[in-house]
């Protein structure tokens, strides 16, 4: 069996499976921006894991050379959570869509924010449900008519940056799939971020709601003079839904339940079943 | 019957019959008897009618017992609710100042509980003291015996209280001195010293924690629900002692789905529910399956359907833990039937889990969650714990947690991807987890190549299907058959499984005492079934009983698809379990 | 065999394989023809494999056809995959621009359709229009009949492109030109007129929605999902037309927990969904197991397990749908086994819904949400939609929706509760809905009295399993039995269910034509199962097969579990349905 | 069968069925609200619904005289919501615990927030789960120890106000078991506001988790000059968790779903299956 020597240089992150997705798909800048932030970081691939959920997004971890969960609908976030509960020593990254973080997914992201585990999400949000072929998702906008939604979509628009702030989740930023460059860059700093790191990327679904061009016109890059720590300051950023921000709102280190649940196996010993049947005697 | 009796005590909730009968159960066991205990739980949380029965004997005991032999009622409602499960010429015990009971087919000793804990020992609280006292005095428990236990339950307030344990104390003193000085004793049941033996005192969930322990599970996410929520609580606790960690999840949905990371981080890992909750976990319990990663799910089966009746017994989640998840998903269904399985059983699961690279669900109940049983100590024996063998990293590295370093430049790679779900005969792949050189896959619940690549070609899909099930064979085969019960030469055989072994067995000698020819089967493994032991029994005898306690006879369903057996069902479906009386009374029926 | 072909076509997805194939389908049948089709979908959004096969003929079709008679291949990849699926003998159509076929068993038609479609036509995008036109040269079905359809399809952009049109007739007319005059015909399949017949053509997913309005479904709440989605946005559309409301949830425990809501409410609910979320409905639909509440759920079965292969077939969820939520609870299970039952089994979904007052699984599959067959258009006519009764109110307003008036002062109430679950000798208690006065009641997953009020007692609970369940026998008694197909001596006999129901005929009547002795039983009911006509078929045959789409004979299992039957198990699990000729093979080898 | 007629007061809201609660639990004082609120409304009965999930909490439809629907842990708003949109007629109450709605149930306080449908929710937060005796609940306090967190919890407190407020909930309050009269006029208003209406209240249980005497320090009312149309200056006063503020945070009046799916079932006829098959010939 020949084998090779990987350099870590983006490339070197590309797996044998050829990406499904349509041409002009948005999730592949995302997945190049992911192939350079790991390079950048030198990531090894065997201690480094993409967790997926279900939707054409969530096919990104069968295109990166590192190990790789593609679980199911709605839930990468737990099961990166019990991973990187389990085990603390890997990268641990979880990757999906609106429809999968934001609809099916929603409570499971509540949770990772009060958790604030040590992993980092990239939502590809193209605010449809791509793989099933269009139908509205929870940031859809109000009025949007799809297949599910004939006469418009009643139900408003969910503000991800919003709540995620709302939640004091620890680092909150937003890219977008055309400026990959950006958006590797904030995944970087999102996975060096000890803490649960919450990244919106905005990646548009040219095949059944082509937002690309609205977005390449109203994306705004994030004020220069923004304090990530001001809390406030970016939840009123974050209301700017007609200009969306990118780049950094938010960033706040704290302990993380990993290493707190780690330090508390510190004292551990091997298990004794005769010493622990004691106290039943 | 000599050195035995089986003693109920019906009261409300938080008046101490509980944790009275608890003292009592343990003092039996260290002065040498077996003991098992049943109760039941209001629906209120505080308050609300309760009861507990006991049953002490010098003899292995299996069951709870047909009926009480003796039985305290502290009110007027306990009375009506259990004179019925009084034997005929038992013993009834009360206070005169709490009711005045029906008269009726028993002995009946008044007792002025009341008066003595308010009164004489000027603590109301000691009621349950004073009561046992009593039975201390009547049927034979040394005072000493439980006043061991209740020093030892109360070491840990003795400073912040020090008079509680003298009241304690005197009330048992008291008590005792009154039974004994005013009462006459009229009935047979007197317990005498007996040898000393090795045994321990616990309840079915307090097995499985061990037994989790003792399997070095790294890993438990839940979410809390009646009755496993023990399971969980025990687990948050002793689990960072072993270096394991623990993480209450926001639902069982989420509870589930970490486990799966978890174990595909290579950690052994559960998660511990009951119906509603098991219910939930389906669609990840079907990704377990197709991805094959190994994950205990303990479902502590409670009245149902639906919420049903959360503190009830019932064992119908047999036929949902067969087929739980869209399409055809094998998995190991394994079902306590005692304290001691709990344990072993436990163990047995986690194994299981890790050699055949799939879900392992344990399918106890909220009577053996709660049964108190003495089991010698012998059973909980260090027992082996196996983890899957992971692919040795190509860079040297094979531990499981990967200390990064030897990465820093870069990692070699075989050219073609790890063949995790490669074909082999046992069905059984090899595997790998996060930190192995060389050996990264993709974990999906697509259909996949032996790659883990998303694969829709009918023939592959055809071929994963019979690897997935080949596993099941493969167990089948290397399981250990259950024992036989009874006569060999029996005309007519019972096939059980679960928590009624112990009734079984015990309603099987009733019969045999009777005359009649009568063998038990009660397989702990259900999915894949020992088909050889199973087969072997069904042919042995002329008339197969079935005894569940559920509605459908979901046991005697499977038995009907696997065997074509055509089973004679015996259902009991109140939110109790059987008695061995039940048992007796279906053998007569069926001959 | 005369006035019958089977045309298959294998392309890219994009390329309008797909679209030309169903032009063509609604053609022949306007024509006069019968037709059924078979489709495979990319695992891919755009592009990736595809596959059509159309069967017409002028005798009612039943299947999709062994092997095609024609095959029609738009590149190598589809001659490759394809080619094995063609008859010996049979014709292959391709273009030598495209690939040069490797030589076989077959005649073979060079047509240039690229070329045409370029250079002649001008238009690319014509493609598929080309094919159609060859398709009418070589084997019949009159350019009329394909222009109408064409037309109505294009009369919406006629406007905004009017040359589309024109360019469409144009390929056709050059196709059908260059075939007649540059290919001698060398097959012997050739369609002449017959007569026209009312019928319409739709697939099993169109059919589902006629039939769901058909029972005036007065809410639908769901989730996305292939192979469902359909039934979803088809109801999005027409319910507000017909006075319904339309709900897309945040995921299906969402859909199945609206749908409870609705019910309650005393709408006629429903949900659809494919195995994965049919997972995540398991707990609600237990609660309207136990809570008595009418709710139809549609499960369209995919390939399992987990998350599978969304676009293939099985016929997996079987055992899932019938044990489907922890506990005993009682649901009914139905599978159509055609298009035309989609519409009447499903307005019969919703009717034993409101009248037995529990869930209804539709287990419809891939293949059949997807296949179009012409109907006679009588079956798609008007039927009987019934609707539980709701107690009248004391104050005499007894319609469903109640306009608040007459309520102003003060309403009248029963001293006692309402008896929502009073016991009956159906099994079926009076139900009631908000708007109605004096009969409200707490629908509650909790065992309950009588009166939906929490209760924990043995007896009670006994009574009220019994209860739930005397419903099944109530159904299984004013259910229709299905009716026997075949040989009435028939010493074999086959059990199926679901969407291989035609297929399994087809097999019997080739098996009978070869002079075996056969006969089929297809219940459309599968949970009761219709016990007097089962075992009837059972005892009048030597042998049982029970074909089935899926790994572990989930039928099998069930007629085992019911009857003790042990049948010959024929089971395909590669994600694609039966052919009749595995029908005849199961046959001739359990002879 | 005799037959009494109910003057609608809050005594004939009582149902026959006794509460189960402890003595001193909040979950008394929010049942009162409960049926003040309804009497003053003057509720008809039968045209109200009052839907739960599971819990101590959840209980609470069992006691009170109007139709009801216990549902399952955590789905009380779909619940509630599918029975409003099949039944727009009706005043739909959804009630429970903060387990139900926080925990297993916070994907669908989300959706709920969105689809504005008009329902109105009290959450009676003891921050514990009471059913289950004890375990935290995610607005347990971090530290917070209890059998499932023996050696302390290691998230974050989840603040249901700030949240319910990043997702433009129309109507926002908090109450306090222990001051009925107002909770009962919150609760009132509740039912009045046209949408969803979110009223958390502090709702203690002193069986497993006695914050009664904290909460009898700490909550504090509303300031009167708090503008309830300024969600900024509403979340602002969110994030004052040491002193919980009770009243009235925001409100909002907006369309409801259930209304516009209403609005479009207006030109609907009855069904013809004759006339809708001609799409298929
Ligand atoms: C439990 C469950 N429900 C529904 C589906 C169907 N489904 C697959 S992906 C998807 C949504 C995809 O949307 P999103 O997450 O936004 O991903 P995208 O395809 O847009 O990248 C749905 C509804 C499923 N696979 N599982
Ligand atoms: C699916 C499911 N999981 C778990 C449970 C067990 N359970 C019942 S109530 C409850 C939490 C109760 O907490 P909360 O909602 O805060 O209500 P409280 O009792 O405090 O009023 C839990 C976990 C259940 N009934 N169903
Ligand atoms: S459907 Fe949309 S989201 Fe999916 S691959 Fe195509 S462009 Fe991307
Ligand atoms: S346990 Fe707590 S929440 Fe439950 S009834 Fe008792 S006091 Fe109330
Ligand atoms: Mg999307
Ligand atoms: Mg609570």
């Amino acid at each position: 069996m020949s084998q090779t020597t990987l350099t870590l240089a983006p490339k070197d992150y590309k797996s044998e499976v050829k990406p499904t997705w349509c041409p002009g798909c948005g999730d592949f800048g995302v997945l190049n921006a992911i192939y350079n932030s790991l390079s950048v970081l030198k990531l090894p691939p065997d201690e480094t894991v993409v967790v997926s959920g279900i939707g054409c997004s969530s096919r990104l971890p069968h295109f990166v050379q590192t190990f790789g969960f593609h679980s199911l609908h709605g839930r990468a976030l737990p099961v990166a959570q019990g991973m990187k509960m389990a085990r603390p020593d890997l990268t641990v990254l979880a990757v999906g869509g609106d429809g999968d973080m934001f609809s099916i997914g929603a409570g499971h992201l509540i949770h990772a924010a009060l958790r604030n585990i040590d992993i980092t999400v990239v939502v590809m949000d193209n605010e449809t449900y791509g793989l099933t072929k269009g139908q509205t998702s929870p940031t859809s906008p109000t009025g949007h008519v799809t297949k599910s939604t004939p006469y418009g979509l009643l139900a408003s628009q969910f503000n991800p940056i919003a709540t995620a702030l709302s939640l004091n989740v620890s680092f909150v930023a937003r890219g977008f799939s055309s400026r990959p460059k950006e958006l590797a860059a904030l995944i970087e700093q999102g996975i060096q971020h000890k803490g649960f790191s919450f990244i919106h990327v905005l990646s548009p679904c040219p095949t059944f709601y082509n937002t690309m061009d609205t977005w390449k016109t109203t994306v705004t890059p994030m004020p220069v003079e923004h304090d990530t720590r001001n809390r406030f300051k970016a939840m009123e950023l974050s209301m700017e839904t007609a200009k969306p921000f990118v780049g950094l709102f938010y960033r706040d280190e704290r302990t993380t339940m990993d290493e707190a649940a780690h330090k508390m196996t510190q004292q551990s010993s091997a298990f004794d079943i005769n010493k622990y049947m004691a106290r039943y005697k | 019957m000599e050195n035995e009796v089986t003693i109920r005590i019906g009261g409300e909730s938080g008046e101490g019959t509980i944790s009275g009968g608890d003292i009592l159960a343990l003092a039996a066991a260290r002065w040498g008897y077996h003991v098992y205990t049943f109760r039941t739980f209001p629906a209120e949380i505080l308050g609300g009618p309760c009861m507990f029965q006991l049953r002490i004997s010098d003899k292995p005991v299996k069951s709870m017992g047909d009926y009480a032999d003796v039985l305290i009622c502290l009110n007027r409602e306990a009375f009506d609710r259990n004179v019925g499960e009084l034997r005929h010429g038992g013993v009834l015990i009360y206070d005169p100042s709490d009711f005045t009971p029906d008269s009726g087919d028993f002995i009946t000793y008044p007792i002025p509980f009341n008066d003595i804990a308010r009164k004489e020992v000027q603590l109301f609280q000691t009621k349950n003291m004073v009561m046992m006292g009593a039975i201390s005095g009547l049927f034979g428990p040394p005072l000493e015996a439980i006043t061991q236990v209740v020093e030892s339950k109360l070491s840990k307030s003795r400073k912040s209280n020090p008079t509680l344990m003298e009241k304690n104390m005197l009330a048992l003193d008291i008590s005792k001195k009154y039974v004994t000085e005013q009462l006459t004793k009229r009935d047979a049941y007197q317990l005498g010293a007996v040898e000393k033996a090795d045994r321990v005192v616990l309840n079915g969930n307090q097995a499985v924690i061990a037994g989790a322990l003792m399997a070095h599970c790294d890993f438990f996410a839940g979410y809390p629900i009646t009755p496993a929520s023990d399971i969980m609580e025990g687990l948050a606790k002793e689990l960072p002692q072993i270096g394991g960690t623990f993480m209450q999840a926001e639902d069982e949905i989420a509870a589930m789905t970490a486990v799966l990371g978890a174990s595909f981080g290579g950690a052994r890992s559960m998660t511990a529910t009951s119906g509603p909750g098991f219910a939930l976990m389906s669609e990840a319990i079907g990704y377990a399956s197709m991805a094959e990663l190994p994950a205990v799910i303990i479902d502590a089966q409670r009245a149902g359907p639906s919420t049903g009746m959360p503190t009830k017994m019932e064992q119908s989640d047999l036929s949902f833990a067969l087929y739980t998840g869209h399409g055809d998903t094998p998995r190991i269904v394994v079902a306590p039937a005692d304290v001691a399985d709990c344990y072993t059983l436990m163990v047995d699961a986690f194994n299981m889990a890790e050699r055949y690279q799939l879900p392992v669900i344990f399918l106890t109940d909220q009577s053996l969650t709660a049964r108190v049983e003495s089991v010698d100590r012998s059973v909980f024996k260090p027992l082996e714990s196996i983890r899957r063998t992971f692919v040795l990293a190509q860079n040297g590295s094979n531990g499981m947690v990967s200390n990064g370093n030897g990465h820093a430049a870069g990692v070699v790679e075989e050219e073609h991807a790890f063949a995790r779900y490669a074909y082999t005969a046992s069905g059984i792949s090899p595997t790998s987890a996060p930190g192995h050189g060389g050996s990264s896959y993709v974990s999906t619940g697509l259909e996949h190549d032996i790659h883990g690549h998303p694969d829709y070609e009918p023939a592959d899909h055809t071929a994963m299907m019979k690897k997935r099930y080949q596993k099941l064979e493969t167990a089948a085969n290397e399981l250990p058959q259950p024992q036989r019960y009874g006569d060999e030469d029996a005309t007519i055989g019972l096939i059980g499984w679960g928590s009624t072994e112990g009734t079984i067995q015990e309603g099987v000698d009733r019969a045999r005492a009777k005359g009649y020819k009568v063998a038990a089967l009660h397989p702990r493994v259900l999915s894949p079934l020992p088909d050889r032991s199973m087969r072997d029994f069904i042919n042995s005898v002329q008339t197969v009983i079935v005894p569940e306690c559920n509605y459908s006879g979901q046991l005697a369903n499977l038995l009907g698809a696997k065997y074509g057996l055509q089973a004679i069902r015996v259902n009991k479906y109140g939110g109790i379990p059987f008695t061995a009386g039940d048992i007796l009374q279906a053998i007569e029926e069926a001959n």
